[in-house]
């Protein structure tokens, strides 16, 4: 049961990825993130972490993953026209990522064969999420507020439309050289 | 009973999966959105983790990246729209003035 | 008692100090003062020298203080007296002031008087510093000093190019010798662990006497001998000599005839100590000395230019010099020296009259052209000198080269280490001196004979307003000659009886027990005959061919061919050095070192490392081609490598 | 007095090294390119006039350190600031000081840009190069080491001629690759004994308290001479010299050839010897080889130049050949010589390069074939000429001969194998020596004015004349009373050659025979 | 519910001074408009740097956890803090004189450096990998942003993209390093890690290669961050593209915040995996060091050059990284400091001389400016020096620091490359100097007025320059101290 569903949103996990591969348009592979990451939010369940599973799905991705389409809606991105021209990616690229693959799946998950996962015998829910958040981790939590102070500082900085600054009138540039000699 | 690598497993082809979106995606925001798949599988090995260590950490770790991705979203998009703005183009390989 | 010798040489320094300092401020009046005073100051002290000799011991010695030290070795300046140095001293300080005197006329309007006479002064300075020395390494500094004196009054007309190359070749060629001279002295020093002749010798005298090649003495006495093949003009380093007469002829009669070129006879006989326990050493001496004697002779058989015959000449007689000292009688040699050195500096100065009289030429044939009826009419007092002179040189008895010269040619032939077979080039070199002197003489001072009455302008290119017509020397110049003269005349005398021979004795008693002679029947008196009769058929042949029959030296010439070709061009030896070193070696120097080596190969290499540098440095950049995929990518395979380094590669934990 | 000596003694090192610096706080003041030579002046000299307290207030009987003076600096590395003056450095701290005042002179009518700078640098040089000669702290001593490279460049790059860039990067880089090599070394040496202080570590590996294993000594030998070489310059590190000296103006030139390149001897008989004698030993062979390589083919090669700096540049590589025959023997009398050579040297091509400058000054050009008679219309420049070609030739009585032979009997008698051999082939380097400098003598000064451009050269002036006179009265003294300069090395030297064990014959055939000393000679007339 | 000790927030003060600072700065700078734009700011956020550099002092007072072992303030975090807060006034004082030349003047400008400060310093204090990553997010996001601060113009927009994109790619390596480091062990906390011994997880599994492979994503993130090759592909193009003055702060803290993350992982975590990591250490240390010298051998542009600079400056920084032990970690922390003054001071010259838009940062553009401005040449000249390593300077001390302790750990392979690179470095540095004064002025640049914040800054770095290098006895202690708590 616990395997057949973990295979399950496995494969629609993996199935999404590589639809974001493959779809040409952003906005498929947004959609494809999205998918990606509703079956992660079972997953997530299935590993007794209910809340994080439930703010995979509310925030990250209703929030940030809204984010990006309508960023995609209003740069009205479509496909991109120009030829790839990376060489090095595309002959190098593909080797050197299956040899990622392959050592991070031989040695991340290796070593854990005989660890078996059981399903409901530990739950994580908002409750001490939230205790821990409060106590052990404070000082992160306060910390993630700076954080998003400068996302709202970059936001401004970089994508209010202003109007290009005239540049002000040229500081005086007085005769520098008789100055300093 | 799933062994604790399968999901590692998993996080682990999410991960590259995501590195292949960035190294092959043509335009700046699906090679973006790549990125987060990358977090996605992180995020997953957290909670695996945290799962068999029995501590709740992990799921902190998940929320916190999880934060730390919507600011970097937040920015990251200001960035892909100046970029937008000044090159009125979204490929990834446009972005070549700056070489040797 | 103290002598103070060392105010000998520095009363001629202070003449070439205050000349050099002003000198150019100076009329010529008051620099030929200073220039000719000190060097008199100098005769003077000498003969005041002289007049306390009986009273000295013998040697005399004066240490001062060391001029190097380092170690165990200190040299001195240190100054000797024996008869050897004071012989030497007279000579050099009596005809040096003669040479001076003559100068003072000689060179009256040329310009650079005082230049001429600070390195005159110069020159006697390290002259007498060389004979005075008390040890090799002092005498070290008169010999290159005098080098240097010899390189810059050679050049004296520097703006010149030939006489500024001749100077060059002068200094360099001594050189090549001195490059001997200096191993003999490191091998002097590494042996003995001194330069001073007076702790030197008698370490050297309690060693035997050397039977091989190979004995240090032998070594030591043969890389002398090449300083002095150097310095005294021999064979195969003689080729400054004849190119040295670019210098005013007061020099060549100072420098190149009577003192600097005797140095290297000198340095021999003083070092007869070594000499005389090294045979086979002597041998060399002998054999060159009397090669070059022949050599030279030959050369000078048919040179037109005055100065070059004296030059040849002059090398020749270092030649029987040497065969005297290789023969193991270095009072001969010394004996030789003294009377050449008064013949051969007047013959000198005599020809230098003469190219004063002449307006600066010296081709002898010019001359005679230039000369109407013979120069001997319009200059007596030169040619009476330069007559009496080429009598001594020749060997006519009752001159003073009679005696010397014979007296060697009978030791060679007589001495243990001599051979009949040296005498016997000896004599054929005595012929053709006698030869070619009267040859010069004849051509020089009387009229042709076949009336080649084609007078040509004498030449203007001595000095200023000389271009009117041959004409004798003022006083100043005729007096040395005439000084000079009465000592070619008599100066043989001291000879007479070996007296000369037997004041030097102390000197060369170097405990080497004499070999036995090889007696001759007659003994000197068949010697001396034999050689009086060479003096003569030279002199009688010059005299037909020059006066007599004057058409006979080109018929001869034809007759010849290739051999007269073969003298008239000195052998080609200049060609030959030339071609065989100072071209191949400037260019090895410029094509394969400066080129090859220093350009191409090292600087090559450091460019190489640059451009090396700089290729990868490109390589590099093609790389920063600005993709972000290919960044990504770079970034990949490096935590790809990272990944498998940390796994696979690394040593285990 | 006597309190006043005693303190001078003691800061006295410290006062050398600085005050040159003290003279650049005073430049910044000076306004204008007048009163700016003038302080210039004022300051060199005034070091140079400190600078001869040191010999005449020498111990002559000490081999040691004279005038210490200890602070400690960087305590966590043991760095001390140690400065001393020994046999090796006197006359060395003397002569820097020495030419920085000619050096002073000579560029005082052809620096006209920059002034200011230019001497601002010039004094820094100095202080650099007294620097390297008094400290013996490892650090220190790098420390001035390479402060010495800095205005050196500025000096070529900016005031040299056409190629001034080329020149200085050269200079630079070539000397940077040795000396990096040389602080890993420091650095290492640290390591294994934990101090920099020169006098520690010399004599803890020579009493064994530091122990080397052969092959580190060799390493570290390596690494020390390799920047020293370069220095020097021995064949074949040579090829920077040429360039730096062409391009640098004569103050350049004539510091560079007279301080900077000693600065390789000196590093070598300080630290290559006195600290590694075994490796010493070991390479000496090569060494020596290659000094004599660069005897023979720095003469051919300079007889071959077309310009003139050049020809002088590779007549430097060739005398500092013998400098390196000289030490890599082992000999008391040769590192004596070797000694007394470089101060020869330094005075010799200071003044020929000085020459040069003059002439450059007039004309603008190094090139040989544009010149030839110079003597018709600047004789007083031609005796000069002369005078300097003569002490570089080593014509006894100037100063040349003396270190030269002193190289070559040293070398000669030395106890290491061919030394016979080798001292022949050094004097082979007498005759190519007089070879090349008679033959730029004479197409230079000699021959005809045929160069219409050079006929109306005005000869030298008064400014140049004391310069000029300077040094040819030095080369003078200094070639007649050696004993006064080497009577103060030599317990220096004694102590330094003891390590490279006596030789064994000829040193006790000469300790059978009394030498009787200067005293009793004097006692003896 | 338990009260936070006061002292916990006494332990963090310098970054809530600063965050107070820059949230200030926010707040005046909303309703600010017109002329004075951003001069306000400036000089709160030079306050702010000085409050918060007394702040430090008030957590050297303090010494120990804070946060449930979060945070730590020992002598290495004391140490990072003020070489970090003192760069960051150097580049606000800067910027004072920067923005406004170059038309830019925004309050966001000195708010962003101040969040990245803190950012940076949490990095340097966090004993605690989340804490770390966000450290590491906060002083990244605000680098980001500033790199691109020039929005109007392609290049920056293009740099500040490339850093983003790049920068995230990176940091999800190191995030995923720290999952696995989590997983291996259980905890995130550096010194509980150490404690362990990380080989083998509470679970009773051996974990080497986990620990390994987990080491080497983390070493990927950081190594990025330090430009260290074979990850240092973007330097180049992002020094180049963005604001003069971005760089030199990007060059000076991230790297050093960086440098500090990965001795606290390292030295501490992963200490006892040394044997394995030490070669990938030592491989980075000679990759960068040699791409970092061949790179800039050719380069016109100073930014450019200085990138590949700064390239080869970590390369050597790894060398001392390789020694190990507490003079590894002392000469990191040495080297750093000297980096830092010696790097923002010849960012300072050459972004002032850049001129609006940047117009002048080209090698030729150099030509004879030592002359004309010499102070500011001669300013130039100490960095560059420096930089070279010529003895009296931080450069070279740091370096000789960086050798000794390589040699003293037998390094002597990577001890001669890093010798000979320096040698090598010689050229593009001194090439500099060449055009500052050796070359004549083919056209006159124009040139700002001197203002006192530059002269200031400059003063400053100067001054750090040479006491690190002429009397560098008291840093030496503090990084020693430094390295010996770190290790503690």
């Amino acid at each position: 049961m616990q395997l057949t569903l973990f295979l399950i949103f496995a494969v629609v996990a993996v199935a999404g990825a590589v639809n974001l591969l493959l779809q040409r348009h952003p906005i498929y592979s947004a959609l494809s993130l999205v998918t990606v990451m509703g079956a992660l939010a079972v997953e997530y369940l299935l590993l007794g972490a209910e809340f994080i599973a439930f703010i995979q799905v509310i925030v990250y991705a209703g929030a940030i993953m809204v984010l990006f389409v309508f960023v995609i809606m209003v740069l009205n991105a479509g496909e991109v026209a120009s030829q790839p021209r990376s060489k090095v990616a595309a002959l190098l690229g593909l080797p050197v990522l299956t040899l990622l693959g392959i050592i991070l799946v031989s040695r991340v998950a290796g070593p854990f064969q005989h660890t078996p996962i059981g399903l409901g015998d530990f739950l994580v829910q908002t409750g001490p999420v939230g205790q821990s958040l409060f106590h052990k981790f404070l000082l992160p939590f306060e910390v993630t507020s700076v954080l998003f102070l400068v996302g709202v500082l970059g936001a401004v900085v970089l994508a209010a439309r202003r109007e290009k600054p005239a540049l002000a009138p040229p500081p005086a540039e007085k005769a520098v050289v008789a100055a300093q000699r | 009973m799933v062994p604790l690598s399968y999901y590692l497993a998993l996080s682990a082809i999410l991960f590259c999966l995501g590195v292949a979106g960035f190294l092959f995606k043509q335009d700046i925001i699906t090679v973006f959105i790549s990125i987060e798949l990358m977090l996605n599988g992180v995020n997953l090995a957290f909670v695996a983790f945290s799962r068999a260590l029995r501590q709740i950490d992990g799921n902190i770790f998940v929320f916190f990246v999880m934060v730390v991705a919507a600011a970097e979203a937040a920015v990251g998009l200001a960035i892909i729209i100046a970029v937008v703005r000044n090159r009125n183009t979204l490929a990834v390989d446009a972005m070549e003035e700056l070489k040797d | 008692m103290d002598l103070h010798l060392w105010i000998i040489p520095l009363l001629c320094f202070t003449g070439f100090a205050l000349n050099l300092a002003g000198g150019r401020r100076w009329s010529n009046r008051v620099a030929g003062a200073v220039g000719v005073g000190f060097p008199a100051l100098a005769f003077a002290y000498a003969l005041w020298v002289v007049a306390q000799w009986p009273a000295l011991a013998h040697p005399y010695l004066e240490v001062h203080r060391a001029w190097v030290q380092a170690g165990a070795l200190t040299i001195p300046f240190g100054f000797q007296l024996d008869q050897l140095s004071l012989v030497m001293l007279l000579i050099v300080t009596g005809v040096g002031l003669l040479i001076h005197i003559y100068s003072l006329g000689y060179m009256a309007h040329e310009g650079g008087f005082y230049r001429f006479f600070a390195l005159l002064n110069v020159f006697m300075f390290f002259m007498l510093t060389l004979v005075l020395a008390n040890n090799y390494l002092l005498m070290f500094i008169g010999w290159e000093g005098v080098g240097f004196a010899s390189y810059m009054l050679i050049g004296f007309y520097f703006h010149k190019d030939s006489a500024s190359r001749a100077g060059m070749k002068a200094f360099v060629v001594n050189r090549i010798g001195d490059f001997g001279f200096l191993i003999g002295l490191f091998y002097i020093f590494s042996r003995f662990g001194t330069f001073e002749f007076s702790r030197l010798f008698p370490q050297v005298e309690r060693l035997p006497v050397e039977a091989g090649w190979g004995g240090p003495l032998t070594v030591i006495a043969l890389l002398l001998f090449v300083g002095a093949t150097g310095k005294s003009a021999q064979i195969p380093l003689y080729v400054w000599l004849p190119d040295a007469m670019e210098g005013p002829t007061p020099v060549s009669a100072l420098i190149h005839a009577a003192t600097m070129v005797t140095a290297g006879v000198y340095m021999v006989a003083r070092s007869a100590a070594i000499y005389d326990r090294a045979p086979q050493a002597l041998e060399v001496v002998l054999a060159v000395g009397a090669l070059t004697a022949l050599f030279a002779a030959s050369i000078g058989l048919l040179q037109r230019d005055i100065k070059k015959v004296l030059a040849y000449s002059t090398i020749s007689q270092l030649g029987y010099m040497f065969m005297a000292c290789g023969a193991a009688v270095y009072g001969a040699g010394v004996f030789h020296l003294m009377t050449h050195a008064f013949f051969k500096g007047l013959l000198f100065l005599g020809a230098g009259s003469v190219i004063h009289a002449m307006g600066g030429e010296q081709d002898m044939w010019k001359i005679r052209a230039g000369a109407p009826g013979g120069l001997r009419k319009y200059a007596p007092v030169t040619f009476a000198t330069f007559l009496i002179a080429t009598c001594a040189i020749s060997g006519i008895p009752f001159f003073s080269g009679f005696y010397s010269k014979d007296k060697i040619l009978y030791e060679v032939l007589t001495s243990g280490h001599g051979s009949p077979l040296w005498w016997g080039v000896g004599t054929l070199a005595a012929l053709m001196t006698s030869f070619y002197m009267f040859r010069a003489l004849f051509v020089t001072f009387f009229a042709d004979p076949a009336g080649h009455k084609a007078a040509a302008k004498p030449q203007a290119g001595h000095g200023d307003g000389h271009g009117h017509g041959p004409h004798e020397s003022p006083a100043v110049m005729t007096v040395p000659l005439m000084i000079l003269g009465v000592l070619a005349l008599i100066g043989g005398y001291i000879g007479i009886g070996d007296r000369f021979e037997h004041f030097l004795d102390p000197v060369f008693a170097t405990g080497v027990p004499a070999l036995p002679i090889h007696p001759i029947a007659g003994g000197e008196m068949t010697v001396s005959l034999l050689s009086v009769g060479v003096a003569l058929l030279g002199l009688l042949l010059a005299w037909v061919f020059y006066l007599k029959r004057p058409e006979l030296p080109d018929q001869l010439a034809a007759s010849l061919g290739g051999l007269y070709q073969l003298i008239f061009n000195k052998y080609w030896i200049d060609e030959l050095y030339g071609a065989a070193i100072t071209r191949p070696l400037a260019a090895f120097s410029r094509v394969v070192l400066w080129r090859g080596v220093d350009v191409g190969l090292i600087d090559g290499a450091v460019n190489g490392v640059g451009y090396a540098a700089r290729g990868a440095g490109d390589g590099l950049r093609r790389q920063a081609s600005g993709n972000i995929r290919s960044y990504a990518t770079w970034v990949a395979l490096g935590a790809a490598a990272v990944l498998i380094y940390m796994l696979w590669g690394g040593p285990r934990v | 007095m006597n309190f006043l000596n005693h303190t001078l003694n003691h800061v006295i090192v410290t006062g050398m090294v600085f005050l040159p610096l003290a003279g650049i706080l005073a430049l910044l003041l000076a306004r204008g390119d007048r009163a700016v030579r003038w302080v210039a002046l004022a300051f060199t000299t005034a070091t140079f006039l400190l600078s001869l307290h040191l010999p005449f207030h020498w111990d002559s009987a000490s081999g040691g350190f004279q005038f210490l003076q200890r602070h400690p600096w960087i305590p966590a590395f043991h760095i001390q600031y140690l400065v001393g003056v020994d046999g090796l450095s006197l006359w060395l701290s003397v002569l820097t000081t020495f030419l920085s005042v000619i050096g002073v002179l000579v560029s005082w009518r052809s620096i006209q840009k920059n002034t200011k700078a230019f001497f601002i640098l010039l004094l820094l040089l100095e202080t650099g190069m007294l620097g390297v000669f008094c400290s013996l702290d490892l650090f220190l001593f790098y420390t001035f080491w390479e402060i010495t490279l800095v205005p050196m460049a500025f000096l070529i790059g900016i005031w040299g001629h056409e190629r001034r860039l080329y020149a200085a990067m050269k200079f630079f880089l070539y000397t940077m690759a040795g000396s990096v090599l040389m602080l890993g070394c420091i650095l290492w040496l640290y390591n294994l004994t934990g101090t920099f202080d020169f006098l520690a570590i010399k004599a803890g590996l020579a009493s064994g308290a530091f122990a080397l294993s052969s092959s580190t000594e060799l390493w570290l030998f390596l690494g020390f001479f390799i920047a020293f070489a370069i220095k020097v310059p021995l064949f074949p590190f040579h090829t920077w010299l040429p360039d730096a000296h062409v391009e640098a103006p004569t103050a350049g030139s004539v510091l560079l050839a007279g301080v900077l390149l000693k600065m390789g001897p000196y590093g070598m008989l300080r630290f290559n010897l006195g600290l590694f004698p075994h490796a010493a030993r070991e390479c000496s062979a090569a060494i020596v080889v290659l000094g004599l390589i660069g005897i023979v083919y720095g003469a051919l090669v300079a007889f071959v130049q077309p310009n003139m700096k050049k020809l002088v540049a590779y007549s430097s590589v060739s005398h500092m050949g013998f400098i390196m025959v000289g030490v890599f023997t082992f000999s008391l009398i040769g590192t004596q010589g070797a000694v007394y050579q470089m101060l020869n040297h330094g005075i010799s091509t200071g003044g020929l390069f000085i020459l040069v400058g003059m002439l450059y000054e007039r004309r603008h050009t190094f090139e040989l074939k544009e010149y030839g008679g110079i003597a018709t219309v600047m004789p007083i420049y031609a005796a000069f000429f002369v005078w300097m070609v003569m002490s570089s030739v080593g014509l006894p009585l100037l100063n040349g001969f003396v270190g030269e032979f002193l190289i070559m009997v040293g070398t000669f008698t030395a106890a290491v194998a061919h030394a016979h051999v080798y001292a022949m082939v050094a004097a082979t380097g007498v005759i190519v020596g007089a070879l090349y400098l008679l033959h730029w003598t004479r197409s230079t000064i000699w021959g005809e004015l045929a160069n219409a451009k050079n006929k109306l050269l005005q000869d030298v002036d008064g400014r140049e004349l004391f310069v000029l006179a300077t040094l040819a009265l030095l080369t003078l003294f200094m070639g007649i009373a050696s004993p006064y300069f080497l009577n103060k090395t030599e317990a220096t030297v004694k102590a330094g050659v003891a390590a490279f064990q006596p030789a064994p014959t000829l040193s006790a055939h000469l300790a059978a025979r009394p030498t009787p000393t200067l005293a009793a000679r004097g006692g003896a007339q | 519910m338990s009260f936070v000790p006061t002292v916990y927030y006494l332990r963090i003060l310098p970054e809530i001074v600063l965050s107070v600072f820059a949230l200030l700065i926010m707040l005046v700078e909303g309703p600010a408009r017109g002329g004075s734009r951003g001069r306000r700011a400036g000089w709160l956020a030079l306050v702010g740097c000085l409050a918060a550099l007394a702040a430090v002092a008030v957590q050297a007072a303090h010494p120990g956890d804070a946060f449930s072992g979060m945070f730590r303030v020992d002598a290495f975090t004391l140490f990072l803090h003020v070489v970090l807060i003192a760069a960051t006034t150097a580049v606000v004082l800067l910027a004072m004189d920067y923005l406004p030349q170059q038309g830019l003047e925004r309050g966001e400008f000195y708010a962003l450096l101040l969040f990245a400060t803190v950012g940076m310093g949490f990095m340097v204090g966090s004993v605690e990998l989340i804490m770390i990553f966000i450290g590491l997010e906060i002083s990244s996001i605000s680098t980001y942003i500033l790199c691109g601060f020039r929005r109007h113009n392609a290049q920056s927009t293009e740099a500040s993209l490339k850093y983003f994109l790049l920068g995230s790619f990176a940091t999800a390596f190191f995030l995923y390093g720290i999952a696995l480091l989590y997983g291996a062990s259980g905890t995130t906390n550096l010194y509980q890690m150490a404690a362990q011994g990380l080989q083998v997880s509470p679970d009773g599994l051996n974990h080497t290669g986990l620990v390994l492979t987990a080491a080497g994503l983390v070493f990927i993130g950081l190594g990025f961050k330090i430009s260290a090759a074979p990850f240092q592909m973007w330097t180049p193009d992002v020094y180049q593209g963005a604001p003069a003055l971005v760089t030199g702060f990007m060059s000076a803290g991230p790297k050093a915040a960086a440098f500090a993350v990965a001795l606290r992982v390292f030295y501490v975590a992963l200490q006892g995996q040394s044997a394995a990591w030490f070669w990938m250490i030592w491989a980075a240390a000679l990759l960068s060091m040699c791409i970092g010298n061949l790179g800039a051998l050719l380069q016109t542009n100073l930014k450019r050059m200085l990138a590949y600079s700064s390239i080869a400056q970590a390369g050597y920084i790894l060398v001392a990284f390789a020694a190990l032990g507490p003079s590894g970690a002392s000469a990191v922390l040495f080297y750093l400091a000297a980096y830092v003054a010696m790097n923002i001071g010849a960012f300072a010259i050459i972004s002032h001389w850049a001129h609006r838009e940047e117009r002048y940062v080209a090698l030729q553009d150099y030509a004879g400016l030592g002359f004309r401005f010499p102070w500011l040449g001669f300013c130039l000249s100490i960095f560059l020096f420096s930089l070279i390593g010529v003895p009296m300077t931080g450069g070279f001390f740091g370096k000789l620091f960086v050798f000794q302790a390589a040699l003293n750990a037998h390094l002597v392979g990577l001890t001669i490359v890093a010798l000979l690179n320096s040698a090598l470095a010689a050229y593009y540095y001194l090439r500099v100097i060449v055009y500052l004064y050796m070359r004549p002025q083919e056209e006159s640049i124009a040139c700002a007025p001197f203002t006192a914040p530059l002269w200031l800054a400059v003063a400053g770095c100067l001054a750090a320059t040479l006491w690190l290098g002429i009397f560098p006895s008291q840093a030496l202690a503090y990084a020693l101290k430094g390295a010996q708590q770190l290790l503690r």
